[in-house]
């Protein structure tokens, strides 16, 4: 430091601190640099708050949130620039943030990468580089990337508007594949070591790989469901390996996907007659959940049309698939746009609420408990630890 | 995602209505003319040309075209059915435009809208305008016959700055590609 | 600057407040108490102790320090007497730690505040946590004894994520040094 | 493009267009691409509007907004990420930006750069790269980043904090200097080619170049007001070479800087005995400003004390510099923070309020004519064309 008028800063500093040890002061001189670290394990009820910021998206964040705690929820954040996917292991110390930059923020080179994070410091400990520029940019969701085979494997989804699905190797931290799925969207873990992807005619394609990333199998199924007259939403709840996918229109279509073939199974409605004529349906942006006991969360609104499938709603409706049954209905305090239940001892639903607010919930008795504020600008995707 | 229209965000955070209409509420309240009340900010509302006076210190422009009725800086103009962004036209951009600066991607999602002035359906092209940061204003979010990533031509969650130098998103328009052969999703 | 303190910017456009505390308004007017009326937001009011119940939806701290009153997630706790930016407190850390994966600065602005618990002033060191992007949680500004940027030393318009890996800011933290010498500006 | 899901956007789209030329459509298929370019000259009433926002430090941007128009006030904008600086040449048509990038948005290798733009085309034409690391940074600021000499050379603001003014020679795209400021800040345009700073024991620095940008001159002059007691704002108004900078208290420092050596001038005080008693002050953050005939304006708040010298104010008072009177003072029907008033036949009052929204007035009478809203998160610093 060559500037004289700073050295005042410390000179004052040593000063002022020599004389709180000399004065009797109530308060002790403290320490820096002082930086927080989250301790192991991680609260059973925290859960990852995934900023989809519009008015910058290239500067997002992912908040990780202990919603029962009774202070310190925010427990920290990670940087997530520009249409980013995030995703936590559950079998190692590690979050995952799939990213993109330019070298001069808005514009100039383009650069994608994954970046690993160490769970406890919330540094960047590795990246790895993603070739091509063709990482898939979409509205924050979770099935642009996902984890297989116990973690091992990171399957990323790509979109130029040409399609694939890259496999990544997380103990090499190698891309080892890319299997291009014309048509389709998005990673669906399925089977040992594969994923399936919806179709725009309704079907699923459905791969397959082995532990070099080699593909061992891989087909397209028929067509499953009508695009035109009901769309599944591309956000299915997985209960074991069977993954749930309500439609527009109320109904919950199962498939299967322990095997390397995906098995549509026979859909049920969501709705009894009287719903259906009130056009009840499921809205919003995350519109289901699941909880650790795999009840089935589905936000719905009334009076639903063309086009009201993004709204939200108002009240979330609870299901056992086992039985198809509705256990029951909680009517939110405020109007909801996304849905997350956190897991653990005593489970909590999460509600990302028209004011971009979270309201939280018990998930057994749907009783109000409190609003957790300001955690992100638009908090579009909630992932619970489970 | 009708809780975006009107909603910018970090308003959610402590919000003022102090000296102006920018109570959410009474945008809600102003979108929920015509529609159920059980849904108070049905995206519908506002293509039904119920809408109310728009985004608060945004000044009304029109196309300037013979039957193109309606106000392109407001959320219910015609041709923003399946829009999901900010309107270029409150960007320096126009309906049809994008901004000074920007790139008009050439890769698009398609919205299937009713003309009122003609009641013909016409096919509009969301041409994303990109390269420079978002632009913040007249945040609008509609989703006639919008369908998931898998029908991704006509998916608006995309970002469809695809094509371009950048892929940063700043701005959304609704162009006019012709007429649609029938009424159904393309 | 007064007018930042609870008006978390984006904000100001469409601003709700329909379900919670979140009007301007009424923040204003919880931090009007015991001062002059014509001026709604005076910032002093804060440290005067007359403040309100806080950011919604943050829950309270302490710092569980005696002789250190107040709640470290509000912009009036004493230590926040000429602090500008988001409070560490609500964003992963606490009044004198930085958030998890930020790095602190060794360069900082200081201010000097008087601890109502023992009715001294302490010298109060600012620094700033770096290296993510905003924490965007509790924006508070306060300005008592700030200086222009030309006695920086004492100045919080600066960025003082200074002599860090990245000069990015994330928050801020009120560090106690010690006893000021005396009630005067440093 | 490898997906054939695809080809059938375009298909449609020609398809589309086919028949919109054979049915008899209303409305024509319309032109892609197209993109917006300002015309020359720009409006008088142009307003620079730079958005100082802090949820979103790194991608922040100055907007283009004519704030007379009847419609279609806002003309674009330019990105300007991380504190950037930023001015617009009148001579040239070029626009400057001073802003630091990181190689992974928040974090990794950093650089500064001077972007110049094109007036008409709002792209970037030209970058200057900033060496050393030392750009300061600051919530946004005017005097961070002057034009001298009809507009050839740009001085920058430097911190580290060791702060220096940078002298650029815009033709030749060259740093031709560097000078050491210590104890002082910021540059404000002084005699033929040159710039003073502000210093912390209440005096200033000035310096003087060549047209090599060699230091043909420089002095540090003794102190002229008191920091402790009564500072001067860092954001003087120039009327002509003579700078006024207000104080915390609301006096009124006029400095000669048409020469190589400022000539601080005898202050006079905003205030009535009434107006001192109320504690009537200057406070906000653009706090002053002048219009075409040499009134300055200034933005006043009742009861100030300690810490309001930044929380903006109720009214504005309107000053003549060479009779020392107040010519009117003008009530704001909304809490303001930063002003500003445009150019041309009929001024502008600009404020940015309390909300963030700018209200715009008649200069001359003081009318509230409209509020322009949401054109920035922060609207901090407003630059007329003058």
């Amino acid at each position: 430091m060559k500037n004289k008028a700073f050295g005042c800063i410390y000179s004052l500093c040593i000063g002022a601190v020599a004389l709180a040890q000399t004065v009797n002061a109530e308060l002790a001189a403290e320490n820096i640099p002082n930086v927080e670290r989250l301790s192991a394990p991680y609260s059973e009820n925290l859960l990852y708050v995934h900023d989809g910021d519009f008015e910058s998206i290239v500067a997002g964040k992912v908040v990780l949130l202990d919603v029962a705690a009774s202070s310190h929820n925010y427990k920290g954040a990670l940087d997530a620039a520009q249409f980013p996917s995030f995703i936590a292991s559950k079998r190692k110390d590690e979050l995952y943030v799939a990213e993109t930059f330019y070298s001069r923020g808005t514009r100039g080179e383009r650069t994608d990468v994954l970046t690993i994070y160490d769970k406890y410091s919330l540094k960047p400990v590795a990246e790895i580089p993603l070739p091509g520029g063709k990482r898939g940019m979409t509205v924050t969701h979770r099935y642009t990337m996902q984890l297989i085979d116990d973690d091992k494997y990171l399957l990323l989804f790509n979109f130029t508007p040409a399609a694939s699905i890259m496999l990544i190797d997380l103990q090499s931290r190698e891309i080892l594949n890319e299997v291009f799925i014309p048509g389709c969207s998005l990673a669906y873990p399925t089977g040992e070591r594969g994923f399936s992807s919806l179709c725009g005619n309704g079907s699923m394609f459905s791969a397959q790989f082995d532990k070099k990333g080699r593909v061992t199998h891989q087909e397209k199924l028929q067509p499953f469901f009508s695009v035109a007259k009901d769309p599944l939403f591309d956000k299915p709840v997985y209960v074991g390996a069977n993954a749930y996918f309500p439609s527009y229109k109320g109904q919950l279509y199962p498939v299967d996907l322990s095997g390397k073939t995906p098995q549509p199974k026979t859909p049920w409605s969501l709705l009894s007659a009287e719903e259906e004529t009130a056009n009840w349906r499921p809205g919003g942006w995350q519109i289901a959940t699941v909880d650790d006991e795999g009840l089935i969360y589905v936000l719905m609104h009334k009076d639903g049309l063309d086009g009201s499938h993004k709204g939200g709603g108002s009240e979330v409706w609870v299901y056992e698939p086992s039985t198809q049954k509705r256990l029951k209905k909680i009517t939110l305090r405020n109007w909801g746009v996304s849905v997350e239940v956190t897991g653990g001892k005593t489970q909590y639903l999460v509600v990302t609420n028209a004011d971009m607010q979270l309201d939280v919930y018990k998930a057994n008795s749907g009783e109000w408990l409190k609003m957790i504020g300001d955690v992100a600008a638009m908090p579009f995707s909630l992932h619970a630890i489970r | 995602m009708k809780w975006l229209d009107g909603l910018t965000v970090k308003s959610s955070r402590h919000l003022a209505q102090s000296t102006s209409r920018r109570s959410l509420l009474t945008k809600l309240g102003m979108f929920a003319v015509g529609t159920a009340a059980s849904i108070p900010l049905l995206p519908v509302a506002r293509a039904s040309g119920t809408g109310g006076p728009g985004y608060p210190g945004v000044a009304p422009q029109t196309s300037g075209l013979p039957g193109d009725p309606g106000d392109p800086t407001q959320c219910e103009y015609w041709r923003y059915c399946a829009i999901d962004g900010f309107l270029c036209s409150c960007c320096g951009g126009t309906q049809n435009s994008c901004p000074p600066g920007t790139e008009m991607s050439p890769l698009t999602w398609i919205g299937t809208c009713l003309n009122p002035a003609d009641g013909k359906n016409y096919i509009i092209s969301y041409n994303d305008c990109c390269g420079k940061t978002s632009c913040g204003r007249c945040l609008c979010n509609r989703n006639e016959r919008d369908t998931p990533t898998y029908r991704v031509q006509t998916n608006n969650d995309t970002n469809w700055c695809l094509g371009t130098e950048s892929t940063v998103y700043t701005c959304s328009t609704g162009v006019v590609l012709g007429v649609a052969l029938d009424q159904g999703a393309p």
